[in-house]
């Protein structure tokens, strides 16, 4: 069975049906891209994905697991984690604590525990470290552990960003245009991040991009939405020499 | 005379240096392009020409007539416009009032209906969400909206910092295509991008930043030929 | 009859309460700050009529204008001294000061004119007006009436008039305001401006209303000005208006029909409840975030 | 683990001893001034006064600077813990317990009142954002203060008797006594509260909030604070959060309103101790001390509760320059320009380590 | 003088104060600096007590117990052997705690409640709350001033809730009946309609006002406006109304108060004490300036009583004082006659007053 299930699915702002009658399948371990014009709904279906909107119909299956509609922390901890199109970082935190965060529900001890510096808030403090420590490493950010995040330049924000919900041990992640104000060699770098982590996890992605490059490099399969409606799906060379497509959204 | 001088500029924030002294002109009627690694300075370089930001030392000529200490919403009657990084669209607004603000220094009307068509013209889906919230618009949507809310003060120079960011490539291409019609109007244009391919294509010339230093200018043809600016910002 | 009694008392305190909040939310919408030292204009304009009033005999319309002129450039400065240097600071930083003007304002009044109470003789000429057994004092009518002139000139003022625009371009982001070529420190300094030039129309028609004057006349109203204005949804103009009044309503009815010991805990209670209900107020819009 | 991050532990480490140390230096200073003979009584008077207001301050700081939440009714849990403590020493004050031990529990009671009415207060704070949320505590502090103002609670051989509005309606017989009575506000409190006492609580509202702001739930906290929609996407149960550190900060306020309590024979609810004023000059500590920084907020509290007290001696014009120094030292700790003056002319300033961090 | 920075008066008694003079209560407070000094001035002029000078020091509270615990220790600072003060109840409370703690005398101008004098070193100059109100129920009933009384007064002063409480108490054994008991808090202390009307409803003839003249003004002006007219009645705060400024004192006509002050008296004492503070203050004294006025003078003829000197500790003093004050007989702006129980309770008789053509007339 499909790792993500997403069938029908449609959400309407006031008059405008922002998406409408989306569908999607991803397996376990591919390396997804949704791809689409401006506007297009990428955005708002990530969005639906994760519970910060509530679809007004369709359904969304994960391993399984039917999690349409349920709320943000109840998606997260199901194993959806993403990124944001403009970049959501606890700015005043060190980039090691933004990870630590990621890690809150999966190495716990309670408030008592560590306000009172029983054992275990060391012993899972240390594990937390460890564990934040080699995230960071992956994404070449070990050197700046204890920055602030704001001080971060951006394109290693947005790598911070992805190291932080990889800690929430997602089985499915969502990357909402990690390329964007990257320049060329950058987002090369981050190919084959993306790819790493893809293999090293064991992780499952699912990545909105407007880098043709990046979208062409890595992608296995994509699905292209157009107003709101699925307007090709399929092999990622497949798809990208689709006439609608070139039509709409890769031009010449 | 050059358009827009720039000299010496050094700028700081609290006590760091951010920018080490630069000097650079635009002429009239140019299309300059500003590249540069995440970090170089572009932005602050951009934001401290429009009086976002206030130089340390160093001097920047408009026209002939000295800016840096002019407070920022004259520059911008002077003839200057900016599309911000980060787009910076006023959220709670809706895309016709920001497209109205946008024009806040002009006073005729008729000419303002008309810049108005002529965003429009220029990008159709604004003028199919005229009434939505800005803060709602999707990405794209917004970084169109900035560049319509640009042009509508209907500048001599405009300041771009990064405008294709976001943008599909379809509309990328647009977005250049856009450009290369308000150079050809007589609009001078200064473009910061990290899309260098594309920005040194169609610049008539081109002024490399790093760590806040320019370390190479020249004819944006020639640039996009150096070996080192392809290895370094073309990804080639 | 009794209860029409109840209700004009209340629209009366309410109106009052309302032309204070405008002031608030006016400089809150735009500034983005509590100007916790709105109250403390209020009781500067009010000396001011006083002195020019009771002391040097002066035409009452006179002295509410020259009050006007007074707050107006009061705000102003209190907007450059105190205020500005902190443009760029934590809108907390810029409410602590707030409080420290208010501090200093309360203590200038305090030396220069004492701390005894004065009796403020209403400026308003009108006589009461009856209406079978029901009396509705003349300050009443002139505050209401100046109440919903105020609101309605505000609104128009900001959605009509390219200032108005400025202001609300300011209130979303000075930066990108400025880009625009609004002077945002002339902007704001004008909303300060307006924000005081209310307060002193304000405060004359609180002290004709209820009239005694001490160093500490302002600091309650503005209050319960500012609870009114969160109310009502706080930064919306109507929202002020229909708060300020609802306020006064629920004060005059809480201690006429429940307990006059407990009124200020029924008006609090009631303010919590109604924001459980729609968390920002009134007719405040909700926030829009898009992810 | 690496070397970067044995350092980020070893900064915040040394930061909160420093803390530590700087209490316990100030309290063996005190300790040594008293007993020569060299302080005044102005100042002997002041001692636990200073800790009360340092520890609603570092409550406070929790919430504000750690939570983000702006409160304007911490006056009003001090409250709750002032009058449930002083409440429970009255009435247990003719029974044969020890007053130590009766102290203590004082102590836990005022505390757990105040956490109690947080944790009510703390539920609407789930919904509200910013300055609608300082309304609602704003307008809990001034509930408190009305209702106990018109609370009336008697004590006889029949047990506790409870009224508002008047004492007639208590019913008590003759022998009976008031333990709280409407407006008068308990009084004949035993002062127990000494600067021992004081100074013990302040370490142990250190020790609690650096602990907690340095584990697992602290990070959720601020991560919230700084980033809701984050956080939420990260899988941080925000209501829980947003309530533990609420109720963990109305608790501090709690304890210091306990001291309060019993330092003084006079127990009243008015706006000048429990009124939104008060919330105000407690947040105007924080915020003066920096936010975040629990050593600024002790400091901040010391030198503006001292300043009134020192400046006595110019009269009518004391609090005139209180407002002075007040506008003065904001623009100086918080205006941009004045940081930067600050920075380049390297001026080591207690007040303004946060701000630089922050910035 | 300020602080203990000046170099010590061997030869004067040290005599401090404390007040509210800034803050919500500065009013009183003020009136009370100023009334002592005048009776300061007076003293020293005339050759000091005992040939001993008075070195006067008067701190500022805010009304605020906590503040007032500081005031008081600033005073000790300074050196000061004997307290006048607190000027209001709840800040009393706890400086009296302190006195009784050092053995300091004190003798306070104006709190009224019976708390502040439960210790045996702390006296009162004015009435306690308790036995206003009785007195006030009395008054009205055994002169049959009306049949149907309505009382507005501030829940949240301890003063103006004592003596309601006492008067509700007394009321039953009277023959009017109490139609009405309407509140209001330091939080809505301007607008009175509400309570005016409903007094209006029950068809109160009588408003009894125990309450500050601050607020008392407001009541007439609105109950003028919506063309109520009883009696009203106040107790010793209501004093001070014809001296608001800019105040329209017909308003006022027919005001009834019970006093042990009136600044239009026309004994000597009260037209000394209240043209020597129209001089120097250009107002008009209250009842708690001549409360302060008396209080001073009730120092002296204690300190004189005693033969105390200005070379003996504050413990001392005190030790002197409480015996001596029991002893003696003062004439005073707020009575002539006064004399102290040795529960710190003054005895002097309250005038019933009523305004007539903006004048204190005695009834
Ligand atoms: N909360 C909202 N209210 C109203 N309209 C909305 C809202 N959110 C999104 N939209 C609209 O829905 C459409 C889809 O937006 P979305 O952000 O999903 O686009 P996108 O595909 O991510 O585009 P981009 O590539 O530009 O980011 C847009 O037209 C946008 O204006
Ligand atoms: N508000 C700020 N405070 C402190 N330092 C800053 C601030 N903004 C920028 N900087 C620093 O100034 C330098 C130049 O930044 P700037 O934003 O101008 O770069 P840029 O070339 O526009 O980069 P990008 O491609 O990321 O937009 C960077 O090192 C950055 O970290
Ligand atoms: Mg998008
Ligand atoms: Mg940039």
């Amino acid at each position: 069975m499909a790792m993500l299930e997403v069938k029908n699915l449609g959400i309407s702002f006031g008059g405008l049906r922002a998406v409408d009658g989306f569908e999607m399948q991803i397996e376990k371990g591919q390396l997804y891209g949704l791809i689409g014009p401006n506007g297009a709904g990428k955005t708002t279906v990530f969005n639906m994905l994760t519970g910060v909107y509530k679809p007004d119909d369709g359904s969304i299956v994960l391993d399984g697991k039917d999690i349409t509609g349920k709320k943000t922390i109840d998606i997260n901890k199901a194993g959806i984690a993403r990124t944001f199109q403009n970049i959501r970082l606890f700015k005043d935190q060190s980039v090691l604590d933004n990870v630590k965060v990621g890690l809150h529900n999966h190495h716990t001890y309670s408030t008592l525990t560590g306000i009172l510096r029983l054992p275990k808030y060391f012993k899972v403090e240390a594990e937390m470290n460890k564990k934040a420590m080699e995230l960071l490493k992956v994404f070449d950010l070990e050197d700046e552990a204890d920055y602030l995040a704001s001080n971060l330049p951006y394109g290693k924000q947005r790598k911070l960003e992805i190291a932080r919900a990889l800690a929430t041990e997602p089985k499915l992640l969502l990357l909402d245009e990690p390329a964007a104000g990257m320049n060329p060699n950058e987002t090369k770098e981050l190919m084959d991040t993306i790819r790493f982590v893809r293999d090293e996890f064991d992780m499952t992605i699912l990545l909105i991009e407007h880098d043709m490059k990046l979208v062409s490099g890595i992608c296995e399969k994509l699905t292209v939405l157009n107003f709101g409606q699925v307007l090709a799906s399929g092999n990622t060379s497949d798809v990208l020499n689709n006439p609608q497509v070139i039509k709409a959204y890769l031009g010449e | 005379m050059a358009m827009l001088e720039i000299k010496d500029l050094e700028v700081y924030y609290g006590v760091i240096q951010a920018i080490k002294g630069i000097s650079f002109d635009v002429n009239e009627g140019e299309v300059i392009a500003l590249i540069g690694a995440n970090g170089a300075g572009k932005t602050t370089t951009l934001q401290t020409i429009t009086g976002m930001l206030s130089a340390k030392k160093g001097s920047i000529l408009f026209e002939g007539t000295d800016i840096t200490k002019v407070p920022g919403h004259k520059i911008v009657s002077m003839g200057m416009a900016h599309v911000p990084e980060g787009r910076r669209v006023f959220a709670e607004l809706s895309v016709y009032e920001n497209l109205k603000l946008g024009a806040y220094t002009r006073k005729d009307k008729q000419e303002i209906a008309e810049s108005l068509e002529r965003v429009y013209k220029s990008f159709p889906r604004l003028k199919e969400r005229k009434n939505q919230l800005a803060g709602t618009l999707s990405g794209g949507e917004q970084q169109m909206l900035a560049m319509g809310r640009a042009l509508m003060s209907k500048p001599r120079i405009i300041l771009m910092d990064e405008p294709s960011m976001g943008l599909s490539p379809i509309f990328v291409e647009e977005i250049f295509n856009i450009i290369k019609e308000i150079s050809a109007s007589g609009t001078t244009v200064l473009l910061v991008e990290q899309n260098a391919k594309k920005a040194l294509s169609i610049a008539d010339r081109a002024y490399v930043l790093e760590t806040g230093k320019i370390v190479l200018s020249g004819d944006a043809k020639e640039l996009m030929n150096n070996e080192s600016i392809k290895k370094a910002y073309l990804g080639e | 009859m009794r209860f029409i009694t109840y209700l004009i008392n209340g629209i009366s305190l309410g109106s009052i309460y309302a032309i204070i909040a405008l002031g608030y939310t006016m400089v809150y919408g735009i500034a983005k700050m509590l100007n916790f030292a709105h109250g403390d204009v209020i009781m500067i304009g009010c000396y001011v009529v006083f002195m020019t009033m009771s002391g040097m005999n002066m035409n009452p319309l006179l002295s509410v204008i020259l009050a006007v002129v007074v707050c107006t450039v009061l705000g102003v400065i209190i907007e450059k001294v105190a205020y500005k240097p902190l443009r760029k600071a934590s809108p907390l930083a810029v409410l602590i000061t707030a409080i420290g003007v208010s501090y200093l304002l309360q203590n200038i009044a305090l030396l220069i004119f004492g701390a005894d109470t004065k009796s403020f003789s209403s400026v308003v000429p009108l006589q009461n007006i009856k209406i079978g057994g029901i009396t509705i004092t003349g300050v009443t009518v002139v505050a209401v009436l100046a109440c919903i002139v105020i609101m309605i000139g505000l609104m128009i003022f900001i959605k009509k008039t390219k200032a108005g625009q400025a202001m609300l371009a300011v209130s979303e982001d000075k930066d990108a305001a400025q880009l625009m070529g609004v002077n945002v420190n002339g902007t704001i300094s004008l909303t300060f401006a307006i924000g005081s030039g209310l307060a002193a129309i304000a405060g004359v028609l609180l002290c004709s209303a209820y009239p005694t004057l001490t160093p500490y006349t302002g600091s309650m109203p503005g209050i319960k000005a500012f609870t009114a204005a969160v109310f009502g949804g706080i930064g919306s103009i109507p929202g002020a208006f229909i708060g300020g009044i609802l306020l006064g309503i629920i004060e005059i009815l809480g201690k006429a029909y429940i307990s006059s010991q407990l009124s200020d805990a029924i008006v609090f209670a009631v303010l919590i409840i109604v924001l459980l209900v729609k968390p920002t107020g009134i007719l405040g819009k909700p926030i829009h975030e898009k992810v | 683990m690496s070397k970067m991050n044995l350092k980020t532990m070893k900064k915040t480490t040394k930061s909160n001893l420093i803390t530590y140390a700087m209490v316990i230096v100030i309290f063996a200073v005190v300790q040594i001034l008293v007993a020569t003979g060299s302080m005044s009584s102005l100042m002997q008077g002041l001692l636990v006064p200073l800790c009360t207001y340092s520890i609603v301050a570092i409550g406070l700081n929790l919430c504000v600077g750690y939570l983000g939440e702006l409160s304007l009714g911490h006056a009003g849990f001090m409250c709750v813990g002032a009058f449930s403590s002083a409440f429970f020493t009255r009435c247990m004050e003719n029974s044969s317990m020890n007053p130590t031990l009766r102290f203590i529990i004082a102590l836990l009671i005022g505390t757990a009142v105040a956490a109690f009415f947080g944790f009510l207060i703390g539920i609407p704070v789930l919904r509200l954002r910013g300055d609608y949320l300082a309304i609602v505590t704003l307008a809990f502090g001034e509930i408190i203060k009305n209702v106990i103002n018109v609370l009336y609670v008697g004590k006889d051989e029949n047990g506790l008797h409870f009224a508002i509005n008047d004492s007639k309606s208590l019913n008590m017989s003759g022998t009976g006594e008031m333990i709280i009575d409407g407006a008068k506000g308990i009084t004949g409190t035993p002062r127990q509260s000494t600067f021992l006492i004081g100074v013990i609580l302040i370490l142990v509202a250190l020790f609690v909030v650096f602990n907690l702001v340095n584990s697992r739930s602290g990070r959720a906290i601020m991560a919230i604070r700084d980033n809701r929609i984050a956080a939420e996407s990260v899988g941080i149960n925000i209501t829980k959060f947003k309530l533990m550190a609420f109720t963990i900060s109305a608790a501090i306020a709690g304890a210091g309103g306990v001291l309060y309590a019993h330092n003084l024979s006079s127990l009243i609810a008015q706006p000048a101790n429990f009124g939104y004023n008060m919330s105000i000059m407690i947040l105007v500590f924080v915020v003066l001390g920096g936010m975040g920084n629990f050593r600024g907020s002790i400091i901040a509290a010391v030198v503006l509760t001292m300043l009134p007290e020192v400046l006595r001696g110019l009269r009518d014009y004391r609090m005139l320059i209180y407002a002075v120094v007040l506008i003065a030292m904001m623009l100086f700790n918080w205006a941009p320009a004045a940081i930067t003056w600050r920075q380049t002319h390297s001026l080591k300033n207690l007040f303004a380590k946060k701000t630089k961090e922050v910035q | 003088g300020c602080g203990s920075k000046e170099a010590k008066n061997e030869d004067a008694f040290y005599i401090g104060g404390i007040g509210p003079v800034t803050g919500d209560a500065a009013i009183y407070g003020t009136a009370v600096q100023n009334g002592a000094q005048i009776a300061v001035d007076e003293i020293n002029e005339a050759g000091g007590i005992n040939g001993h000078q008075i070195e006067y020091n008067f701190q500022d509270d805010q009304g605020d117990p906590e503040k007032a615990a500081n005031a008081y220790n600033t005073l000790k600072d300074w050196g000061m052997q004997v307290l006048m003060g607190t000027v209001t109840t709840g800040p009393c409370v706890s400086v009296a705690d302190l006195t009784a703690a050092d053995n300091m005398f004190q003798i306070t101008p104006s709190a009224s409640s019976t708390d502040v004098i439960k210790n045996d070193n702390v006296f009162q100059v004015c009435f306690t709350d308790p036995a206003q109100g009785t007195k006030s129920a009395q008054y009205i009933g055994e002169n049959n001033l009306a049949k149907k009384v309505a009382i507005i007064y501030n829940s949240s002063d301890i003063y103006s809730s004592g003596i309601e409480a006492k008067f509700v108490e007394e009321a039953a054994n009277q023959n009017f009946e109490v139609v009405a008991e309407e509140a209001f808090t330091a939080d809505s202390k301007t607008d009175f309609s509400t309570q005016l009307q409903k007094a209006k409803d029950a068809e109160a003839d009588l408003v009894f006002l125990p309450i500050y003249y601050t607020e008392a003004s407001i009541i007439l002006t609105q109950a003028d406006s919506m063309g109520y007219a009883p009696t009203f009645f106040g107790c010793d705060g209501m004093d001070g109304i014809l001296g608001v400024k800019n105040f329209d004192t017909s308003l006022a006509e027919g005001l009834m108060l019970l006093t042990p002050f009136a600044a239009d008296s026309k004994d000597e004492k009260t037209t000394n004490f209240v043209s020597k503070y129209e001089e120097k203050y250009k107002d008009t004294p209250n009842q708690f300036a001549a409360d302060a006025y008396d209080a001073i003078y009730a120092i002296k003829a204690a300190l004189e009583e005693a033969n105390a000197t200005p070379d003996m500790s504050a413990s001392d003093i005190c030790d002197l004082l409480k015996d001596a004050i029991t002893k003696v007989n003062i004439d005073g702006a707020t009575g002539s006659g006064m004399t102290w129980s040795a529960t710190g309770e003054v005895n002097k008789d309250p005038k019933a007053v009523v305004i007539q053509n903006g004048e204190y007339v005695g009834m």
